[in-house]
C-alpha cells in the first residue's frame, strides 16, 4: 500500500478573471480543487449545513455528494481522522470553525499532523489541509476573536498560509491543499464580504510574501486584516508624502526572509502590523531574524499589536480598541521615519 | 426532601420562566437595534430546564453552563438589568461588559462559569464538586451542557472521573435535538443520550425537559444522591429551543411542523395550565405576571443602557489577580 | 470464513509468539548493555492479543498501536533485524532510526502508526477506514489501546465516529490491567471495558486474551462484520504485561502472586499445550521453535548493529514530503 | 462563595541550606507548600506511584494523606478540574509527565486557565500551578522530547517559569504555587539528577531573571539544560580570555527585559541558547524586543537552537547533534566577539 495520493488531478481550472468576495474567492478554491481531484473532501461542523457556518461552502455538497461531510463536535478526533485518511490516499480539507478551537485539537497538530511522516522515517505524506476561521471585531468575546497564525509556527513539518485577500485567499487554498504536508491555513472573519479580483486557476508559490504596494521610506509588513489596514495606513502616509512599502507575508512558515530583507534594505524602517501579541508571533521572528542578520536600521523597528497584558474584550467599542488601527498602523510608520 | 415545592415557589418559577423568556425576546429585539452586537444562543423553549434544576439548589451549590446559559443565570438570580448590560458591552453588566452574551457569571449566585467551549464547562464542575468534597463541605454542583457537547472528549473524560472519584456533581442534557444544524443522529451514534451514563456505573436518567415539576424532582433526586456520596448521575432532558442556533440561523434544517409540534407542549403552558387547574395562579394572574416581567424587562433594558462602558485601561485588573 | 486457522497457521503462531516474547527479552538485554537507549514499553504475556488479531487482517488491512506496538509489529512481518536496527538508531530500522521503541511503522506491511502518544492512534485508525469504505476499498482497520487509554477523550470521539460512519474499524483494548503504574479501578469507572461499547450500540465483546485462538476468532468475525457494512466492534483482551510499564518500572505496585498467576495461563504455553495434544508440534519440535528463534534473534540483533546511523542531514528528508 | 483561596499559609519554612538534587529541590518544594497550605493539592497521572514517573514526588502521599491524587489519562480533563477547584477554595498543583502532552490539554491551557477570570471579570483567581517535564536528551523520540516553554508565552492571563537549578526549581515552584494566576511551571528531566545548594524557605520574585556570572564582552541568555551548558561554554571562553555574562531568564512570561538590556547595555553583544526552534520563540522575542528599543549592538545578536526545518531524532547520536551544545554556544560567542 503506498500511502501517497497517487491521483493525480483529473482536471484543470481554466484560467479565469473573475470579480469575488473573499468568501466566493475561499468557496471557488474548494469548489476548483475538489473538481481537480476527486481524493479532496470537505469535513468539519456543520461544514454541509446552509453552505457551512461562515457560508464559504455553498453549493458544493450538491456539486460533489458525499464529499462534504459534516462531523460530530470533536476536533481533536476529527483531526485524526483526517490524518488517518491523508496517509490512505485521501486528501483532506478540515474546517476549524474559529481559531480558538485549534488547542480542542492541540494533539493533532502539534504531535500528529507535522510528526507523522517524520517518525515513519519519510514512509507517509500526510496531506492535510485545516481551514481556520479567524481573527477579532466580531464582538465574538475573548474566547472566539483570536488569530492564532502564529501559535503553531514553531514546529517543523507544518506549513502556515493566512489569506488577506480574495485572490490570495483563492490561490495559497488551493496551494495547501495541493502541498503534500500538512498547512494550516488561515481565513479572517471580518475579510469575507470583502470584494476584490480573483484570477481562477492561479497557484500559489509556498512560502513566498507578496509586495502589495512599492514605498521607499518605510516597509509595512502584515497578514490578514492588517495588511487591509496597512494598506489604508499607506495611503494616508502618502498624502503626508511618506511613500510606505506594503507586504503581504502570507506564509507565517515558511516565512519569506529574503523578500523582507530586500524591501529593508531599500527603506531601512520596519512596521510590523500583527492582530496577536508580539510575544511569540511571526512580527517577533521576522525582528529578530533581521537583526540576526545585521540589518542597519534607520531606525529600529516596531510592531503595532494586540496590547500587552490585556485580553480581547466583549464590549464592541473596547474591542475596536484592542485591535491595530489604521491610524496606529500610521502613526508607527511615521515615528518610523521620525515624524 | 428531595422534589416537594410548594406552591409559592412554583408560582415563582412561572415568573421566572416568563422572565427568560421575555428577555430573550429582548434581546432578540436589541439585536435587530443595534444595541447589542455579535451573536448571542438564546434559549426559548427551555426554561423549564434553566429554572427545575436551578431550584433544585441549595446555598452554596454551584453550577456550569454554556454560551446558551442566560436561562441558568436568570434562573439563579441574576437581574435583567445585569444581563443587558453585559450584553451592551457596560461596566454594570455581570462581567463588566467584557464576558458578553456567551458569559454571563456571578459567583455569589453560584455561577460559575458560562463557557464559549463546548465541553469545556463539565471537568470545571467536576473540579468544584470534588474541592467541596475534600473540604468537606455539603455543596454540590450541576453542570449543563447541549446534545453536541455529549461528543466531545471532555463529556467522556468528565464522566470518568466524576464516577471513579464519587463527586457530588450532576451532569445535565439539554438536548434540543440540534448541535448548531446539524440533526442529533447526524452526529451522534446513540438515541437517548442517558445511556452514555451507562458504562460508569452511574444512572441515566431521561427527563420531560418541558415539565418544570419533572425537571426540579429528578435533579433534585439527583443532587441529594450526589451530596450523600451515593455518586454522580447524568439526566438528560429532552426539549427544544424555538429559535436557530444563533443569531444568523434561521433553522431552515428543521423538519415542516416540528417547532409547532413542540410548541403544542410549551413548557410555560404546561405549568400555567397546571397552576390555574389547582387553583394556584388564574389564567387573569398570569396575564398579569407577564405583563409585569414585559415592563420590568423594558425598563430593565433602559437602565442597562444608561451604564457606562469601561476603558481598556480599566480590565487590565480583570486579566491577572497577582 | 471468520474464525478458522489451518494446522500450519497456528504452528507459524505459535512461532511468531516466541518471536515476540524473545525479541522483547532480547531488547531488554540490550538495554543493560548500552546498545539501546531510552525507553521501551515491552509486550510479554500480551503476544496472543497481538498475533491472534493481527493474522484476522487481509492484505490491504491496516493498524494502528501503541509504544508498546513490537508485537504487533514483529507479528505483520517485521523483522527482528529491521527492530533491533531502530532500537539501535540505525537507518536499517523500520523508521530509519529517527523513530526508536516506540514507532515501529511499516506502511507495506499495514502498520499505518505506532504513537507515543495515549489515544492518538484511535481517530487515526477511523481515518483510515473511513478512507477505505469512501473510496470503494475492501480493506478494514484494528487499532489497538490500552485499558488506560479508555479514560482519554479520542477515545470516546473516535467511537462514536466510527460507529455513527459505520467505518470498518475493529477497537482492540489491550487490557492488561495497569495504566503505568495505575491498576484499572483507581482511575476507571468500569470493570469490563467492552461495556464503553454499548453507548454507540456498538458490539462490546470480552475475550480470552491468552488464547490465540479465541483472538482470532473474534478479531476475524469483527472486522468481517466491520466490513460487511455492519459497522465497528469494541473488543476487551483481558490479558497481562509481564514486565513493568516501561524500563525504569520495577512493578511494585502489583498484589503479591499476581504475575504468578497469571503466568500459569501464559499464552504460548496455552497454543503449545494445544497444539501437541493435537499431535500438530510435539514438545520437542516446540523446543526445537524456540531455539531456533532464539539464534535467529540473537543473529539479527548482531546484523543490526552494523548498520550506519544517518546524519542528521539525511533525515531532513523526512520532515517535509514537499 | 468567595473564589479566592482565602486560607492563609497556616505554616512557614524555616530558612535552611541544603544541599539537594533538582529532583528532590522540587520534592521539597512541593513539601514545604503543601505543608505550610492545606489547599494545595498535586494531582496528575501515577503521582502517587512510587514517588512518580520522575521520582519528585517520594514522600509526599505518606506525609499528606489524600492530597497527592492520581488521575486518569485525560489531560484536558484533569486540567478543567483543577480548574473548577482552584475557583472554589483549592490550590491544584498538576503534573504533566511530559511537555509534549500539553497541547491534549490545549484548550484547558488556551481558552480556559488564562481567561477564566478575565471573562468573569475579575470575579475569580485561578491559583493552578502546572508543572511541566520537559526537554530532549533522554532518547525519547519525537513525541516525547519538547522543552514547550514557549508553546503558550503569547497568552495573557498566565505565567510561565523555567528553573535551571536545584535552587531555581525551589524557589520558583515556591513562587509558582503561591502566585494566584495560573502558572506553567517547566522542569528539565535531564537535570533531575544534578545537585546544588538550596536555601530552603527562599521565594523567587515573578518576573525577575538571573544574572549567574558576570562578564563583559557577551551576554548568553538561557533558560532549563541551556543554563548549564552556557555556563560551561563561559568556562571555555575565559580561558581564551573572552568575559561572558550569563543570565538564566526564569520567566518566559513576563520577560525581564530590564535585567536583559542592562546586560546587553554592558557587553554590546548577545546569544540566545535555547533548546526550541528559533521561530516563535522567547528568543526571537528578546532580541525583537531589543531591537525595538534601539539597543546599540557592537556585533548582531545571535541564536543557538534547534536546527532549522529538523526534528528531534531518537537516534542517540543524532539526538544529541540536534540540541544545542557548550561548543556550539561558545562558537556563536566566539564569532560575536569576532573571533
Ligand atoms: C470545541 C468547540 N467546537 C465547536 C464550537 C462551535 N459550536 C458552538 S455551539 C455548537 C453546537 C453545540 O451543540 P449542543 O451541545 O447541542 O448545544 P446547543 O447549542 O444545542 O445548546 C458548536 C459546534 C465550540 N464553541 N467549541
Ligand atoms: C496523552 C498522554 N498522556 C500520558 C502519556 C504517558 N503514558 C504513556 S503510556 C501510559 C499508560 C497507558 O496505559 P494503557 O493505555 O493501559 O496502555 P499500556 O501501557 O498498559 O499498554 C501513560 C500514562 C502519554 N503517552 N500520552
Ligand atoms: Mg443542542
Ligand atoms: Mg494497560
Amino acid at each position: 500500500m503506498s500511502t501517497l495520493t497517487e491521483a493525480a488531478p483529473v482536471a484543470t481550472t481554466e484560467p479565469e478573471e473573475v470579480e469575488l468576495t473573499y468568501r466566493e474567492a475561499v468557496n471557488a478554491a474548494l469548489e476548483d480543487a475538489m473538481a481537480e481531484d476527486p481524493t479532496v473532501v470537505l469535513m468539519g461542523e456543520d461544514v454541509n449545513a446552509d453552505g457551512g457556518v461562515f457560508k464559504t461552502n455553498i453549493g458544493l455538497p450538491e456539486r460533489f455528494p458525499g464529499r462534504v461531510m459534516p462531523t460530530p463536535i470533536c476536533e481533536n478526533g476529527f483531526m485524526g481522522v483526517a490524518l488517518g485518511m491523508s496517509i490512505t490516499g485521501m486528501r483532506p480539507i478540515v474546517e476549524i470553525m474559529f481559531a480558538d478551537f485549534l488547542p480542542t485539537a492541540g494533539d493533532a497538530i502539534v504531535n500528529q499532523l507535522p510528526k507523522y511522516r517524520y517518525m515513519s522515517g519519510g514512509q507517509f505524506t500526510v496531506p492535510v489541509t485545516v481551514r481556520v476561521m479567524s481573527g477579532g471585531g466580531g464582538r465574538f468575546g475573548t474566547q472566539h476573536s483570536a488569530t492564532a497564525e502564529s501559535w503553531y509556527m514553531a514546529q517543523p513539518g507544518m506549513r502556515i498560509a493566512a489569506a488577506s485577500s480574495s485572490q490570495a485567499a483563492y490561490e495559497l487554498l488551493r496551494a495547501s491543499i495541493r502541498n503534500n504536508d500538512p498547512v494550516l491555513f488561515f481565513e479572517h472573519k471580518a475579510l469575507y464580504p470583502r470584494k476584490g479580483p480573483v484570477r481562477r486557476g492561479t497557484i500559489a508559490d509556498v512560502g513566498t510574501a507578496k509586495v502589495l504596494r512599492e514605498g521607499n521610506d518605510v516597509t509595512i509588513l502584515a497578514t490578514l486584516l492588517m495588511v487591509e489596514r496597512s494598506l489604508q495606513a499607506a495611503e494616508q502616509l502618502a498624502a503626508e508624502g511618506i511613500s510606505a512599502e506594503v507586504i503581504d507575508l502570507r506564509w507565517v512558515r515558511p516565512i519569506d526572509l529574503p523578500t523582507i530583507e530586500a524591501s529593508v534594505a531599500k527603506t531601512g524602517r520596519l512596521v510590523i502590523a500583527e492582530e496577536q501579541w508580539h510575544e511569540g508571533g511571526w512580527g517577533a521572528t521576522v525582528i529578530s531574524e533581521l537583526a540576526m542578520r545585521g540589518t542597519p536600521w534607520k531606525s529600529a523597528p516596531r510592531a503595532v499589536s494586540l496590547p500587552h497584558d490585556l485580553l480581547i474584550p466583549y464590549s464592541p467599542t473596547l474591542e475596536d480598541e484592542m485591535l491595530p488601527s489604521v491610524d496606529r498602523i500610521a502613526a508607527a510608520a511615521r515615528e518610523s521615519v521620525g515624524r | 426532601m428531595a422534589g416537594t415545592a410548594d406552591s409559592d415557589r412554583r408560582v415563582g418559577w412561572y415568573r421566572q420562566m416568563w422572565t427568560i423568556r421575555l428577555f430573550e425576546e429582548k434581546v432578540q429585539e436589541l439585536f435587530m437595534s443595534g444595541l447589542i452586537q455579535g451573536t448571542t444562543h438564546l434559549c426559548q423553549g427551555q426554561e423549564a430546564v434553566s429554572v427545575g434544576s436551578i431550584s433544585a439548589m441549595q446555598p452554596g451549590d454551584v453550577q456550569t453552563n454554556t454560551y446558551r446559559g442566560h436561562g441558568e443565570a436568570l434562573a439563579l438570580g441574576m437581574t435583567p438589568e445585569t444581563g443587558f448590560a453585559e450584553l451592551m458591552g457596560r461596566s454594570a453588566g455581570g462581567s463588566k461588559g467584557v464576558g458578553g452574551s456567551m458569559h454571563f457569571i456571578d459567583t455569589s449566585l453560584g455561577n460559575i462559569g458560562a463557557n464559549a467551549i463546548v465541553g469545556a464547562g463539565l471537568p470545571i464542575a467536576v473540579g468544584a464538586a470534588l474541592s467541596f468534597k475534600l473540604q468537606g463541605k455539603p455543596h454540590g454542583a450541576l453542570t449543563f451542557f447541549g446534545d453536541g457537547a455529549t461528543n466531545i472528549g471532555t463529556f467522556h473524560e468528565a464522566l470518568n472521573m466524576a464516577a471513579v472519584w464519587k463527586t457530588p456533581v450532576v451532569f445535565i442534557i439539554t438536548n434540543n435535538l440540534y448541535g448548531e444544524y446539524s440533526p442529533q443522529m447526524t452526529t451522534t451514534a446513540t438515541k437517548d443520550l442517558a445511556r452514555r451514563a451507562d458504562p460508569f456505573g452511574m444512572p441515566g436518567i431521561i427527563v420531560d425537559g418541558q415539565d418544570v415539576d419533572v425537571v426540579h424532582r429528578e435533579v433534585s433526586a439527583a443532587l441529594e444522591r450526589a451530596k450523600a456520596g451515593e455518586g454522580p448521575s447524568l439526566l438528560e432532558m429532552k426539549t427544544y429551543r424555538y429559535r436557530g442556533h444563533s443569531r444568523t440561523d434561521p433553522a431552515k434544517y428543521r423538519a415542516p411542523g416540528e417547532l409547532e409540534a413542540w410548541k403544542l407542549r410549551d413548557p410555560i403552558d404546561i405549568l400555567g395550565a397546571k397552576l390555574a387547574e389547582e387553583g394556584l395562579l388564574s389564567a387573569d394572574a398570569q396575564q398579569q405576571v407577564r405583563t409585569e416581567v414585559q415592563a420590568a424587562i423594558d425598563a430593565a433594558a433602559e437602565r442597562a443602557a444608561q451604564s457606562p462602558v469601561l476603558t481598556l485601561e480599566e480590565t487590565r485588573q480583570y486579566v491577572y489577580a497577582d
